[in-house]
Formats: structure tokens, C-alpha cells, sequence
């Protein structure tokens, strides 16, 4: 039997569990397993319910449970509201007394707390009990909370430390035969253990982010908080704006200027946005964008996950013009998909959207080590010969592939004319119809270019199968492992993630689909947007979807119950 | 060193008599005064009359969305501090649409310079009252007049500090010419509004209007003693004071962010193997 | 031999064309005959090249044409920039001294005009040169002439009038071999001469508009000043905001309170109000947006027409909500789908789009007076039985039909409160999956009623056709008369004029399809939406498109040239 | 004669011992001061923790988007002149996003009372820097300090002319309460700054650093005198005044608008019919 643990702290905003869940899902990566996590938090900051849960296996894994084998609940006031998740067999640790149910374990959280040096350390001393109902031992957690308090001084550290060791000790004193498993240290790995929002940013600074600029909002807060964190180091300008207009329009004026330059907000920000995705369309203005989607409409369940933004973001913005639609399913994706954004955007000297969601951008995954390698900066700038000299250079000169020499201003004996409004080859204001005819299609032409560099869905599984499960996005990995179970039950089954959604592989598409005797795509969202897409493109049926839209992410379970339904 | 005659460019898709040709020759006066090659300076503008102007002189120029203008030139900024920037735009851009991003910008203080066309009126669109319009000034949509209170953006920069602050007149290009030209030595942002004449759309505020009220701030004035600035700043009725109305000395947004301390971004280039090392807090 | 007859006048910004295109316009629509119109201009106050080009029909016409047989050049410096739309056998009057080009007729315009009373009688000299050219007499023009004027006082009137004179007089005297054709006075008719943005703005007083706001912007400024123009009389607030989403929030909070409100604007204004369009999905309040397409990306053409944001309209905003798309196709249709458009969004509290554009905006077309008898304003509010006493009330009490009783703020013991985020049936914040779940599905249940509601598509033509047009919007008219001339050429031809775009008649349509032997789109625009539109809802394959994105508007001669290379 | 416990709603969601507890409170105590029942009254607000104040007292409210609840009551305001509208949103919302409404709401003036909960951060998002932000407050996006100049939303509505501008500290229930109920009273706009603790993000400001420094303004001090009420306005270092900085008076909007000079518009009713003799036009 594979190892398989599903640990869930859950409590109060402000009480720590997520530093605590950090915490032991490092603990568990270091010492050689493979860690999945993901948060269920209210869009409040102190009180309510929520929780950090924590799969840890000895091989990868890349969904949640929703099972959980052990509970450590901060808040001895509702843990029953977590309850109903536990496993057969499972077992919970609070510090309410609860005299009847052979599950739930007592611990003092609060006077071992106090003992260590104060109420603060409750959570401390639950990540030592938790450790100790799942024999790993304190060795890994000791160091990193040395790690991480060391500035704090001394005598923090030794605090953290003494509360990990009481909660540990407590629990084998009292509570030894309820232990759940023994896990031991495996074999150490060199793996990453990061989350989406991290991979996301890390992949900016790693394409040279020059301009960062953004308004604070749900679920991509991260990414300001990690460039601002590295800008001086990198020498990135990161500005918080006024709004959201503003840092577009910034971002777009560096771009112009020469610099590399991104922006990343939430569907309400994208919203407002979207004039100036206009603009960068028209001026053929390269730029990153960030749309961290989060159930909408309007401000929705700010701290939740939903998939409900593919179609705002292929159509966005008024007029036609190409842009890039990425969905990345994973850090790794986030990672290599956001540096791609960059060089594409470059290239082709258009917008790049960068979809993800609040259960990508919180997800925390055992990764393997990201490949630095082969990553090149490309810039696509214009030579020195095709800019020229005496003010010969145009911007937006007629070109076969309809890309023009993309030159910067401060260049000497070249101005670069850029405009809103229809233009020539200079970026002059016309209004005519043929140069207005000529131009359009010169930016259009470009997806030509675009549609020969799509990443190609991922397909997985039998090759002829009766079921296709579709994926896009954060999915990507659930929606793995719901195609295990199903095979493993005997189901002819094949999966195909789509991380690039425009230009859309269409014709892979409709060949993976024409091999299926059932597809289902399966969305996190309640009207089936890729199934919209994967119909105006191919024009091929699909047989259902399957859809959640209550602002929670799927389980592997989950989706196989609703596909055995639909079987 | 350049000349006007470097300047040239296309035909300009004006009213004939409009202010704004007064402004498009002080500002060519303005880069030629200060030696700068059309190549070396970068104008951005939004969306109407006033934000035509760019087209109508040799140089890099953006010209972006209405109400955009401020952002954009602040992004130039960052990327390219070295690069002198000015901002042409109307008083429905940079005062209506684009309201939040000047006051905004008033606190942040970038080094950019801005020229408000101010002609109290929405040109472009044919007419419809602008922030800056008069009570009493009837159009097609504001049948009983404009009554939103007459916005008086000089009197904001004093209030924000702007380390220059300065009202203009589009019919004398000598002392335009001059206030832009001061307006980009400062470090900072500076405002200058221009009172310019819309022929055919604000007959309210004609030339003769103008005339009849502006005059030129004498040698005496103290442009640094901010209480008096403010209340010469309101002067508009009678008499409106033409020149610089405030002065004063700011930290500079760029100075303050490290990134923008080793200077111009753009001269500098990353390698994606400079980020690894930050893998090792994943580990 | 129908009378079809084109007229341009052509001449500067500022030279009072569009004063004399609309006078002329309505002699002929007095005098019993059928008039068509459209503009060309420039996006600029004075100078430049525009025109106003008059078809004048004793039968009803819904299109321009290509080639005019009458050229009136008040500008005589480029009046051959037009010459080569001069049909075989046509005039041009000019004032320009042109002796080898027998077409060309002079009139000493500005001369006559001093004569008249001075420079600026230029247009009404042209005027009454034109009526003589055309055998029509003076008597409609000179009491136009008197109704515009006459509170300029009797001098102006009497100026005016003799400047007609002596236009008409000296086309006689020097030029009476090359009248074109006799246009007699015909049966009066008591039909409209009017265009598609008073129409628009008509059928929202008509439908109780109560508060208007919007900022300014092509082309839907018109509707802002028809609206101004009669706000005291019908007690409108109409608030010219400080930008766009300070307008559409200002209509939704009057909405919200109780007040029947529309916002208009164009691309780059709608853009901007995206993400307040999902705030009226999510606080379901009514709202009518009217969408003014010009040719985009961001500025691009403004004072020209394309229809490029369908896909935008239907998808703009974050989040997933209903709505409704119309799109008329003539001023008609922009009168009745206007009014219908408030009396829905009302009867299912969501956002209805009027998309339109410049095209539309713009013509002016003799029309059947506009029917008020069928009209009712249906406010579909809460009874007082609904609401109930001690504050029992709950805004989003769940119904079968998703739609809730739906009361104002200010009615006694109840409250209505109206949230962004997810909320309960009282509007209170909430976070749990299951009230989640139910909200979305309430708000997406509204769809089922709406799709019983749906306009159908206008099908004309053969019944099993070779050749099936399909258009959208203001494409209408022309598409009636490229069908006419197809048919009249012996092909088996039909044409599907879908004025509803959302919830599409996918049925309809795709029955159509169906009986045709090869269909083609007709759009204003480069990437073919509806074309898409209709992949997407039918999986029917198409056999073409034909597009113009130039910025101008289709002719009938130049769909057919297309449709003639495609079959 | 409603009290309180007619008030009472939900839970609240804030942290114990935040500041906005006392502006609940004095929200509460404002309406029943002045006798509306709940039904009488609409709030509205945008998003942030200031901004779900509606949702934690019985009332009508319109809990909007982020930076847009001006606009939003000036709308009901036109569509119900009758219904005081209160909105009360965060400094983010009202001061960063919303500045644009706010600067334009000032020159235009409706009868609507803002009460904005100045906690100097953006509390909802996990403590960014807001407009009000000192330049010294380090937060996670705002690593050196937030560089752009604090702004001063009083000394703006002083500039501007707004009719009531009263600075209030939300450990005062009391004068907080007398300050809102003297705002609604007043005709036309009434801005309420409130000094607000954020126990959570902000602590730079916190109780402590603002009681060190509030004092109330004394019977001597003329709130209609503009140019000391700004010198008051700005006084912020060292000590900070409380209470009614500025009162002026001015015409309202909807009094100049002939559709709002008839009482409420939804009262009103118009038939489709009398719309028809407009036709006429068009024959
Ligand atoms: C988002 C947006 N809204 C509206 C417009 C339409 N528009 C173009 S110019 C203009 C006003 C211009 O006024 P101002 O800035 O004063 O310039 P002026 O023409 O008077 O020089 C407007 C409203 C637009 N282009 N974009
Ligand atoms: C358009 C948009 N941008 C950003 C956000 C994210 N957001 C929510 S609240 C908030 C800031 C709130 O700050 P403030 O108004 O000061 O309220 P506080 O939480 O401090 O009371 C932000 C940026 C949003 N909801 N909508
Ligand atoms: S409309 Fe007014 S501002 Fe525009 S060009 Fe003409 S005169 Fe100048
Ligand atoms: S984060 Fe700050 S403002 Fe928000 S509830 Fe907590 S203490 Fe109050
Ligand atoms: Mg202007
Ligand atoms: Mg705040």
C-alpha cells in the first residue's frame, strides 16, 4: 500500500495555521515525501473557520482529499464542523473534551503553550502533537523553526522548540496507542516545494521583470508582496497604483520605454483593465497579465476558487486583436508558462494573459527542481540596421508576418510614434480605408505566427477511450488523479489538459476527441466554458461536464462519482 | 543644436484660430530651447483635441487613452529615467477622466511635466462641459448649464505641493515656452495649465474673455509662500494671474526606490540563471 | 423603372453639410418620397473631407450606394476625391472652374451666397441648386427653411430662403440641359425621417427612463443630448459623469432606488464599465447599456462604424450572470428592442445590452411611424403582499424562475439590501458551499425565462435556398437589398437577420442552416463573430463570410460582388 | 421612535478591538438620534473591512465594488431625493480607487453624508499601504515605506467647498455620532473623516499614537473661516484636531436639476404615451 496521509489544520483567521501548515508540509518535503497542500480561508482576518490541510505520500501527488486522516483543530469550539471530513479510522486532536467520541484525542494546546512561554505557541505545540500521532520525528521541524525564527532571537527559537516537544511528548504520554502510522525519513530529494503564486512571480524575476505594477487584490496579492520583496535585489521598479487603471497604463508606458513590464490582479481588476488590453492590442505593446480568477461576478467569494473567466479573458477588451491565453495547471506550468508569456509577448508584441486561480496561486506541491537551463531571455528588439538613421525607423512597418521592428524611444535619429487611434506605418493618426484595412490585418496576421508556437494539450491514457476527461487550468492535476482511480477500476480512460487556451489547439483537440467514445470536460465553473470553446472551434459534441461552482476546488472522488454517474 | 525646422511634421487636423496651435509652437520652442533632438524627448497625450498635439511635432511620443495620460508617462519614467517627459492633454483628460491619476500623481511626484490644454470644454466630442467649465456655460447636454462647481486644478497642485505649478496662456507662446521649459528643468512634477481658446465650441471663454482678465504675476511675487499661492490661484472672475504660482521642493518618486537609484532600467539586462538561487527557500 | 436616385454633398467639417444633408433629407421624405442616408466623416471639428449622401426612392430603401448621381462639392479643392463615385450619366456642382469634364457642373456658390446675405448661405445655394438639378421644386425646402429658423428671426429666414433661390435660379439659367430627372411632388405619407440614435433615445423616454448618465463618447452622444434636451419636460436626470463607471454606478444605484436607468456609450466607455456590469449581475439590477461599436482596437476609428464587440458584449464582465444582447437592425427595430430592452431587464433584473454603431447611429431612413399602442411599461416590482411587514422581506427570496420579488429602498418595515459578494436570500455576505451553490443557480435559472422571450431571427427569401445571408444588427437593410438584387440575378437566395444575440435562438438558426445550401455571415468586422457566435451555439459548419473593416459601411453591389466570387 | 435594538443585525467579522466598532456604534446611534427608522435610510459602501458596516446593522444598503459607493449614492440620491444615503467605506476605497468620484462628487455636491474609516491601510487585502499611509509604514508591498505623500481628504474638501468637513476619532462614539448626524443634517455633501485603529496591519497608528495626538476643536474655533480651517486641516504631526473643521454653504445638486426640483423621481410614473408627440419632430 502507497503511503497516503491527509492532515487538516483548521482554526480561526489569525490564530497561525498557515504558518503551522507551512510549517509541517516543509517538514514532511525535507525529510523526502512528496507534500500536496491547499487553504480554505474567509475573506476576513481574524475568527471564522478555516483550514490548511496537508496530503503527505511517498510518491507525487497533485490534488487534495477531502478525507482526512488526522485533524488537529485549533479551535476546540468548532472542530466538529470538520468532523464530517474524517476518515474511518482517523482521529482528531483539539483541546475540547469530548468524552464520547473514540476519535478525538484531548491536548492541552493552551497550557502547554503557556508552559513554552505563551498562548502563541498553541500552534507550535499542535504541529509537535501532530508529528507525534504520525511518528516522524521533531528533527526537521527544530531546524526550520530555527530557520525561520532565528532573527527573532534565541529565545523565540527555544520557545517554538520546547512547545514542539511538549505537544510531542504529550501525545505519546497519553495518547501512544492512537498513533495513525509510523512515517520514517525517507531518502532526502532536491524537489521544490512551492506554490503557484511563488512559481508565478519567480518566473517574472527570471524573464527580467523590469516593471511590476499593481492594485492589492485576492489571489494575486502574492506576487506584489514576493517582486516587492526581491526588488531592490533585481532592480525591479514594483508600484503599487491608485487603481488598477493606473498600474496597467504604467506598465504599459515602461513597456514602451523598453522595459519588461507586467501587471497581475483579480477578474474585478482585469475588469478594469480590459480598455487598456485594448490599447496594448492596437499599440502593439508587449505586457504580461495576471488574472487570478476567484468566484464572481463582482467581489463573490473573494478568498475562493472558481474558473470563471476564460471567456472574459479571450474576448476582453473592444476592437479585435491577438493576444496569448495561458492556464497553467501547476507551479511547474506556472513557472515555465509565465517565463513563455514574457518571450511571447515580446515577440509578438501583444498581450499575454496569464489565467490561474486562487486554488493554483495557494497550492503548495512537491515539484521537481525548476530547470534554469534552457531559459533565454529573448527580446526581439529591433537591429540597429532596421531602425536606421535620420528618423527613417516606423513602427509599425509592413511586415510579412505583420510583427514590425520594435524599437525604444531614446534611440538616436528614430522616434517611436505609437497611437490609440488607427495609424500608418509611422503612428500617424489616419482615416483612410486602406491603410485602416491594411493595418488590421497586419495585426491580425500575426496569429498566424502565434498558432505555430501553441503548447500542445497534454494527453494522457488509454488510447482509444471510452472516457476523456478535459481539463484546463488548476485542474490539471485532480483531474490525474480521478483518471488513476477511474483506470484503476477498470474504465478505459484518457485525460487531455489544455494549458494553452488562445490561440487554441484546435486540430489536437478534435483529434483526441474523434478518438473518444465520451469526453467530459471537467470545469470549475457552473456554465462550461472550455466546453463552449472546445465547441466553436472544433464543432465536435462532447457528452457532459462536470462542474463545481461553489467556490471550492474538485477531489479526484469528487469527479469520479460524477463521471460514474454520467456512465 | 536643433531647430524648429527639426520639429516639422504632419498637418495639423485643427480649427483654424484654435489656442491649441499656440501651445504646439511653445512647446517646440520649449525642446529647442533646451537643446533637446526630437529623438530624445517622449510626449504623451490622451484622447482629444488637445491630445492630438503630439502627431503635430517630430518626436517619441504615446499616444494612449483618454483620461490615461499621467500612468503611462510614469511608467516611462521608470523604465527610462533619463528620458524627459511631457505630457500634452485637455482638461476633460487629465481633470475629468483622468482625475484619480492626477491627484495621485500630485502625492507620488513624479519627474514629469504636464500641460493641461484647459480651453473649458470638451473639443473632440463636440462641445459638452468639462470640469473646468463655467456655471453658466449652456450646451447641447447641459441645457441648463454646467453646474458642477469649475475645478481649479492649479489651486489642487498647491494644495498637493507640486514643486511647479504654473497657469499659461495659449496666446503667448514666448512666456508658454518658458513655463514648459522651467516646467521640465524641474525635478518633480510640474503643472502647467494653459488657458486655451476652443473657437468654435466654448464661446464663453473666447479670446477676449481672456484678454480681458489675464495678466502676468509680477518680479515681487513670492512663488514659494504657499498661502499666497492659493489665494492667487483663485483669482478668476476678475483677474487671472499668468506664470509660475507655486514653488517648492519634494522628494522625487524614483529617488526613493532602489531599483530606480542605479538609473535608466532599460540599460540593464537580466539573466534567468541570476534568479535560481532563490529556489534554495523552496527547498 | 424605379426612381433610385444618390445625392453626396461633400465638403469640409464646420461647412454645415450635415445642416443641409438633413434639410434635403427631409424635402424629399415631405414630398412623398422614401429617403435613406449616411454619413462619412472625419474625427474632427473643421477641414478635412466629409459627406452626406441622400437616396431618394419612391419606394422604401434600407441601404447606401456606391455610386451617386448627384455630387454636390462645396469644398472646391478636392471635390475629384469623390468624382470617381460618380455613376455614368451623373453631375457634379462645384464651384471649381473645371472645363474639360462634361460632368462637372459650376455654380458660384460663394458668390451667390454673398449675394444671399452673406459667405455662410454657401450649403443653401448648394441646396437649391441640387432641387433644380433634380426637377423637384422649393416650396418643402423654403418651409423647412422657416421652421429652423424663424427664431433666428425673419431677416435670417428670408436670407435663407433667397439664397435657395438663387442656387435653384442660376442651375436653370446656365445648366437646365443637365437636369438629371424630374422628382414631382408625390402623396404626402405620414411616416418618420429619423435615425437610429433618436430612436434609440425616443424608445428610452418612451419606456420611462427616469435617470440617464453617461460621459461622452461616439457615437453615442446623441443619445446624451436628445435626452438633455428633454430631461426637464419628462423629468430625467440626465448626469453627464465624470467617467464611465461613475456613470453606470450612478444608473445602478438609481436603479437599485427604484429608477428606470441607462447608461450609453461606446467600446472604450463599455470597457471600462465591465466590471460594473457584473456588479448588476450579481445585485441583479436592472439596467439598460447602450454599446455604440466604432472601429477598434482602444481609440481607433472614431467617427466610423464596424461591429466588432459581440464577443466582448457577451462576455464582458468576471463571473458568470445573464443577460441580454439585442442588436437592431434599422431605427425600427432600435425603437422597439430599446423599449423592450428596459421592460426585461426589469422583468428579469439583469443587464440588457443595445449594441449599435456608428451605421446605425447615424442613418437617417423614412420609416412607419412608430406604433405606441402595444407599448406598456412593465415594471414587474414586488406587491405589497410580496413584501410583506416586519422586515420579513428578502431580496433574493429563491423562486422557481430565479427571479425574486424585487421591492425599492424606502418602503415601509423592509429592507432591501443588494451585496457584490455572495450573499443569502436577505443580501448578507456569506462564505458556506451550499448557499453558494443555490445563488449561482438562481441567478443562471433567470436564463430559461429569458430564452422563452427570444426575438426570432428574420427569415426572407427562398425557402430552400442556394445561397443563405446572414447578418446582425445594422447590416440589416443592406443585406434585404443584396438579397433583392441576388434574387433578381436568379439565384435561390434567403436572408437570416438575427436582432437578438443573447440568449441566442440557436434552434432557429441552426434549422435554418440546415435548408440552405451554403450560408455566409455578413459582418462589419475581421474575424467573423457571429460566424463564431453561431459555430459555437449550433456546431454547424458555414460555408464563408464576407468582411468589411475599413470602417465603413457595406453597399448591397459590394456583398454581392463578394458573395458572386464565393459561390 | 426607533432605538438601537431595532438596529441589531449579523455578526461582524472584524477583529476584537478593531476601530470599527465604534464607528458601528455611533452609526447606529447617528440614525436613531435623528429618529429614522431602519427602512428609512440606505447606506452604501465599497469593499474593504470598513465597507461591510452595512451589512452589520438592519438598513437598506448597496454594498457596491470597491471605490465606486459615491457614485453609487449619488444615483439613488436622483432616483429618491427623500432617502438619506449614507456611505461609509474604507480610505483605500474612497481615497485610492474612488478618488476620481470623490474629487468630482466635491464640485458637484449631492446630499449624501461619507463617513470614510481611516485606518491609514488597506485591511481587507492584509495591510498594504493606503493613501493615507505614512510615508514610514513598511508593509510586505511597501518594503522602504510608502513614499507617496499622505493625503489629506479634509484639507481637500476644504479646497473644494464642501458644505461639512468634520474629522472624527472612532474611540469617540459620542462626537463620532453628533458628527454624523450633523453631516446628514447638512444639505449637500458631508465628509467624515474617521481616525480608525487597525489592531491588525497598522501598527504604526495605533490607539495609542492617536490619542497622544486628538484634541477638540474649542467653542473659539470658526469653522467657516476657509483659509484657518486649512491650516487646522493640515495639522497632523503632533496633534490633530477633532470635531467640525469646515462648514460653507453651497447649492446643492438635484436643486439645479428641473427633474429633481419635483420631489422623488420614483414617485413618479410616466406612459409610453406622452412620449408620442415627440414624433412629430420626426414627420
Ligand atoms: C474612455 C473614453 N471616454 C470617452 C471618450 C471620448 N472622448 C474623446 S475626447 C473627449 C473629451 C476631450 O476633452 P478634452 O480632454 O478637454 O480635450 P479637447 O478636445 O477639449 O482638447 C472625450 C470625452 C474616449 N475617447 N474614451
Ligand atoms: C477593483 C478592486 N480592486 C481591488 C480589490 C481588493 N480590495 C478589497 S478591499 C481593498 C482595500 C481596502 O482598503 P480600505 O478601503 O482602506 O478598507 P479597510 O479594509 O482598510 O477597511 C482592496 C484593495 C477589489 N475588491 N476590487
Ligand atoms: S474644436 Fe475647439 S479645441 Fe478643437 S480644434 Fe476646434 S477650436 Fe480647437
Ligand atoms: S484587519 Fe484591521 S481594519 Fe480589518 S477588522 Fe482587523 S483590525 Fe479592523
Ligand atoms: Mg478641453
Ligand atoms: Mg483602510
Amino acid at each position: 500500500m502507497p503511503l497516503d496521509l491527509n492532515l487538516r489544520l483548521s482554526g480561526e483567521a489569525g490564530q497561525g495555521i498557515d504558518t503551522t501548515g507551512s510549517l509541517l508540509s516543509k517538514v514532511f518535503h525535507r525529510d523526502g515525501y512528496h507534500v500536496f497542500t491547499h487553504q480554505d480561508y474567509m475573506s476576513r482576518i481574524r475568527g471564522g473557520h478555516n483550514y490548511f490541510q496537508i496530503r503527505v505520500a511517498d510518491r507525487p501527488v497533485e490534488a487534495l482529499e477531502e478525507q482526512v486522516d488526522l485533524l488537529v483543530a485549533l479551535q476546540p469550539r468548532d472542530w466538529q464542523e470538520d468532523r464530517a471530513d474524517l476518515r474511518e479510522g482517523g482521529r482528531v486532536l483539539t483541546e475540547a473534551e469530548v468524552p464520547e467520541d473514540p476519535a478525538v484525542l484531548t491536548v492541552p494546546f493552551t497550557a502547554l503553550a503557556e508552559q513554552a512561554g505563551g498562548r502563541l505557541y498553541a500552534n507550535t505545540v499542535a504541529a509537535g502533537a501532530a508529528l507525534a500521532l504520525v511518528g516522524h520525528p521533531l528533527d526537521t521541524l527544530e531546524a526550520l523553526l530555527e530557520e525561520q525564527f532565528a532573527r527573532k532571537g534565541a529565545a523565540v527559537v527555544e520557545q517554538n522548540r520546547l512547545a514542539t516537544r511538549l505537544g510531542h511528548d504529550f501525545v505519546l504520554q497519553h495518547h501512544a496507542e492512537a498513533k495513525l502510522v509510523d512515517l520514517p525519513l525517507l531518502p532526502p530529494h532536491d524537489k521544490l516545494l512551492i506554490g503557484g503564486i511563488e512559481a508565478l512571480a519567480l518566473a517574472a524575476l527570471a524573464a527580467g521583470v523590469q516593471v511590476y505594477s499593481a492594485y492589492p487584490m485576492t489571489p494575486s496579492t502574492g506576487i506584489l508582496n514576493y517582486l516587492a520583496g526581491h526588488a531592490a535585489e533585481f532592480g525591479v521598479v514594483v508600484q503599487q497604483a491608485e487603481d488598477e487603471i493606473a498600474a496597467i497604463n504604467l506598465a504599459l508606458g515602461a513597456s514602451y520605454a523598453g522595459a519588461r513590464s507586467m501587471v497581475a490582479t483579480s477578474g474585478g481588476g482585469f475588469a478594469l483593465m480590459v480598455e487598456s488590453l485594448s490599447l496594448a492590442g492596437i499599440t502593439e505593446t508587449p505586457l504580461v497579465l495576471g488574472l487570478g480568477q476567484r468566484p464572481g461576478p463582482a467581489t463573490g467569494l473573494p478568498t475562493r476558487t472558481e474558473q470563471g473567466e476564460l471567456w472574459f479573458a479571450l474576448h476582453a477588451g473592444h476592437g479585435e486583436f491577438p493576444r496569448f491565453v495561458f492556464a497553467p495547471g501547476n507551479p511547474t506550468e506556472a513557472f515555465e508558462l509565465t517565463f513563455r508569456a514574457f518571450n511571447l509577448a515580446d515577440k509578438y508584441q501583444t498581450p499575454a494573459v496569464v489565467l490561474f486561480d486562487q486554488y493554483l496561486a495557494d497550492m503548495l506541491m512537491t515539484v521537481p527542481r525548476f530547470d534554469f537551463g534552457p531559459l533565454s531571455l529573448d527580446r526581439h528588439l529591433a537591429t540597429v540596421e532596421e531602425i536606421g538613421r535620420g528618423y527613417a525607423y516606423a513602427r509599425y512597418a509592413e511586415t510579412p508576418s505583420g510583427v514590425s521592428p520594435r524599437a525604444v524611444p531614446g534611440t538616436a535619429e528614430a522616434v517611436v510614434e505609437v497611437d490609440s487611434d488607427e495609424h500608418d506605418a509611422h503612428g500617424h493618426i489616419i482615416e483612410d480605408a486602406a491603410t485602416r484595412k491594411a493595418m488590421v490585418e497586419k495585426r491580425l496576421r500575426k496569429e498566424q505566427g502565434m498558432r505555430r508556437e501553441i503548447v500542445p494539450p497534454l494527453l494522457e491514457g488509454d488510447p482509444e477511450p471510452e472516457v476523456l476527461l478535459i481539463g484546463w487550468g488548476s485542474t490539471r492535476g485532480v483531474i490525474a488523479e480521478a483518471l488513476q482511480v477511474l483506470r484503476e477500476q477498470d474504465v478505459q480512460a484518457a485525460r487531455l489538459h489544455c494549458s494553452q487556451l488562445w490561440p487554441f489547439p484546435a486540430q489536437e483537440v478534435a483529434e483526441v476527441l474523434r478518438s473518444a467514445q465520451r469526453s467530459f470536460v471537467v470545469e470549475n465553473n457552473a456554465t462550461g466554458q472550455l466546453e463552449r470553446l472546445i465547441a466553436r472551434e472544433t464543432r465536435l459534441p462532447l457528452t457532459g461536464g462536470v462542474h463545481r461552482y461553489d467556490g471550492r476546488p474538485f477531489s479526484p472522488a469528487g469527479i469520479v462519482e460524477e463521471i460514474r454517474k454520467q456512465i | 543644436m536643433p531647430t524648429l525646422k527639426d520639429y516639422a511634421s504632419q498637418q495639423t487636423a485643427w480649427c483654424p484660430h484654435c489656442g491649441n496651435f499656440g501651445i504646439l509652437q511653445a512647446v517646440k520652442l520649449a525642446l529647442v530651447q533646451q537643446g533637446l533632438e526630437p529623438w530624445e524627448v517622449v510626449l504623451v497625450s490622451g484622447i482629444g483635441q488637445a491630445a492630438k498635439l503630439p502627431h503635430y511635432l517630430k518626436c517619441n511620443y504615446f499616444n494612449g487613452l483618454h483620461g490615461r495620460a499621467v500612468p503611462v508617462a510614469t511608467g516611462i519614467k521608470a523604465a527610462n529615467s533619463a528620458l524627459p517627459v511631457l505630457v500634452t492633454s485637455g482638461d476633460g483628460d487629465l481633470y475629468g477622466e483622468g482625475g484619480n491619476h492626477l491627484l495621485h500623481a500630485m502625492r507620488r511626484n513624479p519627474d514629469i511635466t504636464l500641460v493641461c490644454h484647459n480651453n473649458q470644454v470638451y473639443g473632440l466630442t463636440k462641445g459638452q462641459a468639462s470640469p473646468t467649465s463655467e456655471e453658466s456655460f449652456v450646451t447641447k447636454a447641459q441645457p441648463n448649464g454646467a453646474h458642477d462647481e469649475r475645478f481649479n486644478a492649479v489651486a489642487l497642485g498647491i494644495l498637493l505641493q507640486v514643486p511647479f505649478v504654473a497657469r499659461g496662456f495659449a496666446r503667448d507662446l514666448e512666456q508658454l515656452a518658458d513655463l514648459i521649459a522651467q516646467g521640465m528643468a524641474t525635478r518633480g512634477l510640474a503643472l502647467i495649465d494653459v488657458l486655451q481658446e476652443c473657437v468654435t465650441f466654448n464661446r464663453l471663454n473666447n479670446d477676449e474673455w481672456y484678454r480681458q482678465r489675464v495678466y502676468y504675476l509680477g518680479e515681487d511675487y513670492d512663488a514659494t509662500d504657499r498661502a499666497g499661492a492659493l489665494v492667487k490661484a483663485e483669482e478668476w472672475e476678475e483677474r487671472i494671474p499668468l506664470g509660475i504660482i507655486y514653488r517648492c521642493q519634494r522628494e522625487v518618486w524614483g529617488d526613493n526606490l532602489p531599483a530606480m537609484q542605479a538609473g535608466p532600467l532599460v540599460a540593464r539586462q537580466r539573466q534567468p540563471r541570476e534568479v535560481e538561487r532563490l529556489l534554495e527557500e523552496f527547498v
